[in-house]
Formats: C-alpha cells, structure tokens, sequence
C-alpha cells in the first residue's frame, strides 16, 4: 500500500523531490499559514476525542492523518468557490475561516452553535462561507455539487465546486450519478476522493476491484488524477490545475488523495479490532504535519522553538473557546420546531404547545 | 376566459414562471426539446432555451441531487420525475437531503423546489405506472406536498409552489390529465398552499378526497343525491401537507359523518391520517366511524385496476352503510 | 437460562438459523471479521466464513439488490443496514422489487429475506442516526415489519422472520440493544409473525406501542398506577406488518381507551394506521378519543432529542387528559 | 454513428468479415434455427403493435433492429443458466422457450397469463425457465443479476447470469452498484447493454460524455467489450467468450452491443417528434433480419421461397395463438388479493370481502 505511485513533490522525510521543479511551490508566509492550521486541526482533534471520552460531547470525528489532503486542497480555492463537505474535513472549514467558536458550539450542539443544535458533532455548515451543511448519509452530497456547479455554468458564473468524500463514498450510486453529470453536463466540479484506506472496518480493496480510484474518472469523460494526499504541496498543486481547468470551462476532475485515517473512524470505533498496526505505524511514518514541519524547519522557516511556541498557542486558544463554549446554555426548545418549513405550519404549532402543556 | 385540460395549465404556470423568474428551471428526463412523455413542458424548451429547460441522463437520484445544487445556490428548480413510481430512486435525496436541508443547517441552507410527477391509476399502467406515493411524502417533515384534481387548481397551485421557500412534491392525477377540462384565467394568480376546496355542500356526509379521485366521489354525491336524498360535502384537499384541517372539521361537524376516498393502499395511507385526527377533534361529533374507501394493500395490479380503484359504486355502498351505522 | 441482551439475541439467532440452514446468509457494510458496528454478528464470520458473512461496498442499494438476487437464487439472505436512517438508497429495491416480485411474478419467484437494522432514537444520534420509519415500510404491500423490544422476543421474532416466505424489515430498537437484557432460552423457538403481547393487564386504558418505547410506556405506566391508581394494558405489538389488531381491540374494547406511542414523526405514521383502524372497529366502546404520543414532525433533532422523545411525562400528561376527557 | 468500431463478424450486406476466420461460427442448422425466431419475433412485434392500436392490448414494447443483439447473447447461453431482462427481450424468451401462447396471454393480462395479468405487457417471467420477473424500473435488474450470480459463486454452481439493459439504464446509480460488486466479488455475470442510442427521447450522448459504453467495466475491474448489436454472429462470439470466462471463474463482463431500435420507444411513443428520419433510415439499411436473411440465402441454406413459406407459417402460427388467447377471460377477481405474501393476511382478507361486499 505504501509504494503507491501517487503524484508527489514533498517527501515523506521533508525534502523536495523532482516535480518540485514543474510546479510552483506555494511561498514561505503560505506555507506557515497552513502550517499553523493544520496544528490547529491536530490539537483540536486530539482535544475534542478527549471531551468525548469524558463525556463533555456526545461524539466527534477527527481527521489526523488526513490534514495536508483536506487543507492543501481547500486551500486552492478562493473566496466565492464553493466547498461542499463530508464530515472529516475540519481543516476546509479552518482554511476556510470557520470561526473556531462557532466549531466548537457545534461540537456541544449549544446555543450558539449556528446550525442550532440540530447535528451530531462535525455536521456545521456555514451559508456566507459558501461551506454546505454536513450530512451523515454516505455520498449525497457529490450530484449536490454537481447541481450547485451546473447552476453556475448556467448563469455564468466564475465559480467551482470541491467536493469531498471518502474511498467508501465511491460505491454509492450518487457517486455514479454525480460524476456522470458532472461529464454530461462538463461543469466546473472538483471531486476529491480522501482514499483514507478504510471505510471503517472495511478497506479499500472491498469498495472496488480497480486499484486506482483515480481511473474511475475515464468513465464519465472527465480528468483524474492521484495524488499522494499526505503531500501538501503536490495535493495544493494539483487541485489548482483542476480549479484552473475547471474555471476556463474545461470541467471536472476526480482527485484521489492516497491517505490514510492515523484514528478510529469516529469516537464510536476502535481500529484496533480491524487493523494492524503495522499498517498504522508505516502511515504514521508519513504523517503531513511531520512532513511538512521537517520541510519548514529544513528551509530555515520555521524553529523547534517556534513549534513549541506555537503549541502554546493553540492549547490556549482552544482552551479559552471550550471554556465560553462551554458556559453557553442548550438551545431552547422552541428551536425543535422552527425551520422545518419557513414559517411554522398549523400542525406544528399545535405540537409545540402540546409539548409545552405535557411537560408542564 | 380559455378552457385547458390539466397539462396545459400546468405548461401555462411553468411558462409563466419561468418568464418572472429567470431563476426558474425545467430539468427531468425528456422535458427538453421533445416536451415531456405527457408534453407538459411542450415549447419551454424552444422559449427558454437549453440553459433553462433540459434533458437529464436516466438517474433519479442525480435529477433530485442536481435541483439540491441549483436550489443551494439559488436558482429555483422544477424538477420533473417521469412517473411517480420512479421517484424512488431519488427518495434518499429528497427525505434525507431536501427535506432536513434547512432544518439541520439552521435555517442557512434552503432547497426551495417543486419536484412534479403524474400519480395514480386508471390508464392500464399496472405496478409501475400507477403508484400514489403520497403518504411517504407526507411522514416526512420537511416537505411539502400537493396533489390537484383541475387545470384551475393545478396552474394556481404549482405558481404557488414555485414561489413557495420549502421544497414541494406537486402530484399531478395523470388519469385526468386531458379529461379534466375547465376554464383557467390567462396570466398568472395563486391558489394558496394548504387550503382545499369545498365541491358541493351537503349536510349528510362528508368526504375528502384529493387527485383524480375528486371526481370519482362528485360523481358518488350525485348519486347518493339521486337515488337516497343524501347530500354530501365533497371537500378537495388540494394540499395534503400542511393539510386543511380546519375545513375538515367545520364539515365533519356539520355533517356528522366522515369518509376518506384515495387510491394509495389503505394501511398507513393518508386516509388512516386524516382519520386520526378527524377522530381526535371531532369525536363527539360523529355519528359513526370515520370511514376509509381506499386502494387495497398489494401492489397496483394491471387487468384488475378497475376493481383495485375506488369507485362510485365502492363509494357509495361504504356511505349507505355510515349512514346507516 | 441464561441472560442476554438484544444484541446477544440477535447474534444467537442469526448463529442457530445459520446452522440449520446452509442458505442463510448475512451481508452488509462491516458486518463480517469485524462483527458489524453494533456487534450483532460478531463471530459468524470465523464460525461460518466467507462464503456465508462477508462485507459490501458501502452501497445501500447494492446490499438490498445482491439479497434480492441471492434470494431469488434460493438462499436466504440476512442484509444488515448499519443504521435505519441509511436504508433509502435501497428504497427503490425494497419498495418497488423486493415488495413486488411476488406479486407481479404470479407467485413464481420470491424474495425471502430479513432486512435487519438499528432504529430509533435516545443515543444522541441526531437526524441520522436516529429515524424510525417503519411506516414507510408498513405503508408498502408486501413487506411484513417487525420490532421487538426485549431479548426474548428478537430472538424468537428473528428466527420466524429468517424462515418466512416474505420480505421482512426487521426494525431492532438500538437505544436499549445492550439496556433490556432477559432471559433467553438457549437453542431455537420461534415467536409468531403478527402476535402482539399484553405486558400488563389494565382497565382504564390501553397502551399500543413497540420497540424502545415499550419501556418508556411501561414506565408511565407504573407512575399512572402509583399516583392515579389507574392501571394500564400495555401493548407491546412486536409485530407492525401484519399487526394483531384482534390483540388491539379486544383490549379497547375492555378498557375504553386508547393511546398509540411510537418515536416516528406523528403525521401518516403508524399509530395514525393504528387509530383509524381501532375507531372503524371500535368506536362505540370508545370514552375518549384515540390519543397519539409520537415525535414531532420534524427531522430528529440532536441536542433536544429528550424533548422529542415520548416521555414518561408525556404519555402521563396525555393520558390523564384522556381519562378526565 | 454509423462508423463505430465495435467489433464485427457479418458485414451489413449479408458477407462475412475477416474475423470469421478466428471465430468459430454458428452452423447453418443453428441459424436458420435462430433465423426462424428472429423472423417470429419481428412478426410477433408488429401484430401486437396492430393490436394494441386496434384496442385490443393495452400497450406494447417492440424491439425490431434489436433481434441479433438480444438472439445472439441469449443463444450462448445453457438451460442452467439465468436471465435477467429488461422490458425488450422478447427475443430472449423465444430462445428460452418460452411458450408463444403464454407470452400472448400476458400481453392481454387474462387468466392464463402465468403472471396473471398483474402486469403490463412485455412484464412477463418465467421461474421454470430461469427468466426473471421484469420490471419497469430502470436498472434495477443490474444489482439483482450480481446478486444471482454471487450466489451461484457462493453455492458452487458453474451458472453465469445474463442481465440485458439500455444505455439509458446505464446512468443509474443501480448500475454503478451491480458492476461494482461484481467486480469486488468477481462473479459469473454478463452485463449486456443493448446500445440503442437512444432513450425514449434522450439521445446516448445526453446519458455520458463516453463514447464507448463497454470502457466503463474499466472502472470495476471487468472485462469490457463493444460489439456490432445488429451482428447476429459476433455478438454470439463476444457473449460466448464473456460465458466461458464467467464460467470458469474469470469473472464478470460489460458488453456493449451497438444498435438501433427502429420503431418507437413503446406504442405510446412517436420517435417521429424527436429524431431524424435519415438516422433511421441508414440504420434499417444495418436490420440484423435482412442482413442474416442475406447470409443464408448467399450460403445456399435458405431460399426466397422457403422465406415465403416461413412467414406464412408465422402468420398463422400467431393467429391461432391470438385467437385462443383472446377467448381466455380475465383473471378472477379473488387473485387481486394472493401473492402479496404466501399467505394472506387478515386485513388483505377483509379487504377481499369488502370488495365482494361494496360491489355487490
Ligand atoms: C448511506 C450510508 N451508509 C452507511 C453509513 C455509515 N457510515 C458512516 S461513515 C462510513 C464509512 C465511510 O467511509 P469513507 O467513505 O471511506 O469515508 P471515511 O470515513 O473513511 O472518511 C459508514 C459506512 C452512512 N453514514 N451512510
Ligand atoms: C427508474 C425509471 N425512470 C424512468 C422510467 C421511464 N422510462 C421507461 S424506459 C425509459 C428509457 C430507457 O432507455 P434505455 O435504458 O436506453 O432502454 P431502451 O428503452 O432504449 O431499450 C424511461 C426513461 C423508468 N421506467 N424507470
Ligand atoms: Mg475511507
Ligand atoms: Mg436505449
């Protein structure tokens, strides 16, 4: 599984390999951006999986592991680009600006978590980000990308749709649908397959027959490519070919992130019952946060003492967020029966006034 | 004023909104150039050109996904699923997804839509050609859903339903969908969502219907009318979801007696709902149980659809007996 | 004897009926090495190997129509379906195909299979993981539907439902899998498709409900004694699809009232079936009307899942309005 | 269109190829064998065609331009052996051996039709013959053929299942899913698509961006193969070789059988208001009929006048089957009620007395 042979321009051991030379790198101040998020993303996982196993929230999912394929690619977006989520792609969300506030109260499902504690944990969504509400349904949201990349083809629009979603999610009929459209229709999508090698407890080699997600692409007429997903760099440079290309109406692509999932698959799961950690231990070898900070502080950017520094910082910044995040009240009651419909319907109504008198 | 039949008052509100609103598109398998296998879409195509009006791969599923998209971001889709049998495929989508879109992201994200389909029997189309699905839609909150029996009705409604912010499941009642014929005033003018109709007033019985069945009960009321001097209110629902409730029980007040009459199989039907809550409101009212004449509980048969279908005899014999209860 | 729980049972019946019958086999997404995420089949796979437990690509759709094949074949397929809220991309195979083929094959070929998977709410699960919709499934002739709410009675209904000739949803109410724990005899015994059981006799009214709710109501039921010295015939029905509606009645009928509690959104759901069916049959005996405590008509919520949820407070507040009715 | 480079034995003028020479071709006794159903099976078409005009069946579904793509495969089948069809194989079911009486009796929907009149026509089934129940879902018979076959796998058996579907069929999420877990789990099936070009209205090209259908097996790890569908010959080859792989434990194909339905989607539709005359004429230029007809007669096996002879027996052989068939009366009212489980039910009891009672 290791000597896959994934575009690539980042080492495993922090140095540059030949594409590097093809490719234009992304800068120093860049490359610290991301740096900082994607510590942020790690902390925050491994923070919030303990408030889980305390019982401070009721689930989460991290993404350690997966960061350099979720964030190099978020990151080759712009503002007015849409990104379109599963539930693993906290660092999108970072990169995108998500306040870390509003993260954390969807975690608690509290008051003021924006998407009013309806959601499991990690199912945010935010409308002015242009960062689409998180569903648990395994692949629905790729045709939705579609749609929402076909709406603006039709109006013209200068936009293009990320979606994202797991090994697993490829053997969903919506991923058939949505790909397929997306080729008929030659819309301004980018499909980002996070090939994390397993889809819970199932691996890869149980979702599909072929080898390379990547090739699926050839079935619909539209481009793909794989890339090496722990790569922060080769993962950024190729999803902005596919931006690009997507941008100046050449349509979609499908992008397959060879990744691997370092934790369980939620809080729920133990990977332990289903995998060696011989397989875990080789990954953790290629760990993209490791890789890129041998890069940063290989180039003189960055400084062992600059690291710890910075994980000050971040432990303090998640602390005080957890802190008022925790103070925040449920949401109220009435919030169960608002936004089903735009205005509250007569049958509704009734229902909110009976739970009010029964629970008197 | 002109009289059409249902299809070109539907033809006639999709026109119109699409002149109003350039937000407004027509996606489904076939609507494009060719107008739809009922030709309900006739000449959109040719008026709104390609970008607005047009053909889908085979693919529920992806025809409701895409219309999430274009709602997501703004436009105002009108999907079309060829037969209402066929809408499965796409349920994921639309009791999943569309539905709980607005609801789970707290009120940010909204999939204002109106996903038309033909529904119902009556034209030797056996098990896949058939179906009234309605009650599936109507569990599912988050959704709306109207079934008219007219072209008044339908052109008010489906105006109604485009401009409307949730998304709706329009049932048009294919059975009648050339039969029934009236006049529909030119230009554009709503019916409002959730509010049905009385037919005929009546003081003996009364019975709510919806679709195609509409007519199959008016007929029943003049029967009962003629040969046993009982006179029925005939209540089209119009909208199922959020239903006319009100209505409902002013009548069944008056009346005394309550039937329900729709095609779908009776378990768990939208009858067995309308039944709950006429008995929860209205019991001391009754005269006797609140009856059911519905489809039966197997699969839409084809030879035998005639027998399957309430009919004016079935409707009239289940009323005699509440009338005697 | 000893003591498991629902999920023990459910394991010990699917081992027996896979001993007994080799063409019994269980599919479904991290169902085989692994034992499913709720560990229902734990061990079949190193007991039975892969040829009779295996894993699927993560594709709804794919599980219910490789059962659908295998059962045509002649075998008797187990699928499981991680969480009930994850069913609909099979609706089209269940609903339209597995429901149908019976039928509109003249009886030639047939579907035997137990769709077996978690439903219901109380684990903090939210919109997704969380659904109760069995009245989809009872909505849709052809399909029998099962829930048990005990040990004994999943193992008992789990092996009558693998040897029946019919497509069965087997509806598991995951809140209390590893919470209700009974006796179970070792070895096989069947429980009757369509039997409901009365868990405690009662004269002041009659409690119809299934699954988790079964305990809550039990609960309520307890408290009406204790400080209403009202008692209480609580149903627990274990079969939905076909639903023992003589159990049903006989019990109104003795006790006057009726309440219906189930966790599904309240409109088109199954007590709304279960109402208009007990007023057709029962109304004369009726002091009250019939009462629905359900969920509201909303998607399933997360942080306020309490207060959707029947509550002990609830059934007690609706049934004291009903007795004072 | 009509240069397409699907693999080809019979020229369209009724002359052999190069490939002939590679492939062992079918005897004349086995032609002329197929040549006679074939014939039937057009005849057949249209009669019932005539009817369903005249008022006398409710509906049909032709297939005239597809009998080589659908005689061909089925005939490279065993009895032990599956078929899965979809609403246009009637050619199939002839080669099945399915009684000409029965089928006739399920167009009218009377008390002989082995479904009992449950469905529409062309819906028919036939356990004895191992030919599915069809359904007018698209694609949803896909699924269910892996499934068949995966059992078959599973028990040992040495079956292969034939499953026929459109191009339109091929855009929906229950193909993605079939061919994906045939290829996961490597069964013994053939995925046949007759690629008519069109769907009802819907032109190929508006279902995929591909050109090549058959490339899309590529995407589940199985063999792909286009074949020249009105090829009586090579289609009999291509699916011979797809059985005996299958057979054998090579696991599952995709073939694409490139062809032309000649008449309308079904008698409710016009294809006049939405496709080229000129398309169908260079396609009836290819009819699978004339061109096998053309064969024989070039080889010496068959004559004008034996052609003469055959049509009249095929006259006659439908009008005494139509003229039984139409004396048999409609199924008994009391089978509305069987079969929807083995047993009935109480409530669909009741609901039977119900109906004997209210229309008394
Ligand atoms: C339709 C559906 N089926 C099943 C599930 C349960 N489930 C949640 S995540 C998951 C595995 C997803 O794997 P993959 O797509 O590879 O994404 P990853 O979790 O590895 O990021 C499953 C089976 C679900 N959420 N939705
Ligand atoms: C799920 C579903 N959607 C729509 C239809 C309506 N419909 C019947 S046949 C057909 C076209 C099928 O085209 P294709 O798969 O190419 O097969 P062909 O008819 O050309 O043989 C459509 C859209 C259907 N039967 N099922
Ligand atoms: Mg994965
Ligand atoms: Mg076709």
């Amino acid at each position: 599984m290791l000597d896959f042979k994934a575009f690539n321009i980042l080492h495993p051991d922090g140095t540059l390999g030949e594409e590097a030379r093809n490719n234009p790198s992304l800068n120093p101040e860049q490359l610290l951006f991301l740096y900082r998020l994607m510590l942020l993303n790690r902390r925050l996982d491994e923070r919030m999986i303990m408030l889980q196993r305390q019982g401070r929230i009721g689930f989460y999912i991290g993404s350690a592991g997966e960061e350099a394929a979720i964030m190099g690619s978020a990151y080759a977006l712009d503002e007015r680009d849409w990104i379109v989520p599963c539930y693993r792609e906290l660092g999108a969300a970072l990169i995108r600006g998500y306040p870390l506030f509003q993260l954390i109260c969807q975690f608690f499902g509290n008051a003021e978590d924006i998407v009013k504690g309806r959601q499991m944990p990690n199912h945010y969504g935010n409308r002015q980000l242009r960062f689409v509400s998180i569903s648990s349904p395994v692949g629905t949201q790729i045709p939705q990308a579609t749609g929402i990349s076909l709406a603006i083809k039709i109006r013209g629009g200068s936009e293009v749709v990320l979606v994202y979603f797991g090994d697993g999610a490829t053997s969903q009929g919506d991923f058939h649908v949505g790909l397929n459209f997306a080729g008929v229709y030659k819309t301004p999508t980018i499909f980002f397959c996070r090939n994390n090698q397993w889809a819970i407890s199932t691996p890869t080699r149980c979702q599909t027959a072929v080898e390379n997600i990547a090739s699926k692409a050839q079935a619909y007429g539209i481009e793909g490519v794989q890339v090496d997903g722990n790569d922060l760099l080769a993962v950024h440079a190729v999803t902005s070919k596919a931006v690009e290309r997507a941008r100046q109406g050449g349509g979609a692509t499908l992008i397959e992130a060879v990744t691997f999932r370092l934790g369980g698959h939620s809080t729920s799961d133990d990977p332990k019952a289903y995998r060696d950690e011989k397989q875990v231990e080789q990954w953790r070898q290629r760990d993209p946060l490791v890789r890129l900070r041998s890069y940063l502080i290989n180039g003189g950017h960055w400084t062992e003492d600059d690291d710890t520094g910075l994980e000050g910082e971040i432990k303090e910044q998640i602390q005080e967020n957890l802190k008022r995040a925790e103070r925040v009240p449920p949401p109220a009651v009435d919030t169960l029966f608002s936004d089903v419909y735009d205005t509250i319907p007569w049958h509704l109504r009734e229902q909110q006034e009976e739970l009010e008198g029964e629970t008197e | 004023m002109p009289v059409l039949n249902i299809i070109q008052a539907v033809n006639d509100a999709l026109r119109l909104e699409m002149k109003r609103d350039d937000r407004v598109v027509v996606l489904g398998e076939d609507v494009g150039k060719f107008g739809g296998v009922f030709r309900a879409t006739v000449g959109l195509y040719d008026e709104f050109g390609p970008n607005r009006v047009f053909d889908t791969p085979l693919a529920e599923a992806g025809i409701i996904a895409t219309a999430i998209g274009m709602a997501l971001y703004g436009l105002r889709p009108v999907p079309e699923i060829q037969f209402a049998d066929f809408i499965y495929p796409a349920f994921d989508q639309i009791v999943n997804e569309a539905a709980k879109m607005r609801y789970r992201s707290g009120g940010q994200f909204t999939c204002p839509m109106v996903i038309r389909t033909p529904f119902g029997g009556g034209i030797k189309g056996g098990h896949y050609h058939s179906q009234s699905p309605e009650a599936y839609f109507v569990h599912t909150a988050g959704l709306k859903v109207i079934a008219p029996s007219n072209p008044y009705d339908a052109k008010g409604l489906l105006i109604s339903a485009i401009r409307d912010e949730n998304p709706v499941i329009f049932l048009e009642p294919k059975r009648v969908y050339r039969a029934a014929r009236s006049e529909v005033p030119e230009g554009e003018y709503q019916i409002p969502i959730g509010e049905a109709k009385i037919l005929s007033e009546g003081n003996d019985l009364t019975i709510v219907t919806y679709g195609a069945m509409v007519h199959t009960a008016m007929e029943a009321a003049t029967r009962l009318k003629d040969e046993d001097n009982v006179t029925c209110e005939v209540i089209d629902l119009r909208t199922l979801m959020p239903y006319d409730l009100r209505t409902i029980l002013g009548s069944v007040r008056k009346t005394g007696r309550a039937m329900i009459v729709h095609e779908a199989p009776r378990t768990c039907g939208f009858g067995a709902e309308l039944s709950a809550a006429i008995t929860e409101r209205a019991l001391l009212y009754l005269e006797g149980p609140v009856v059911r004449v519905t489809g039966f509980d197997t699969p839409f048969p084809y030879a035998l659809e005639n027998h399957y279908l309430p009919s004016v005899g079935r409707i009239t014999t289940a009323a005699r007996k509440l009338l005697n209860f």
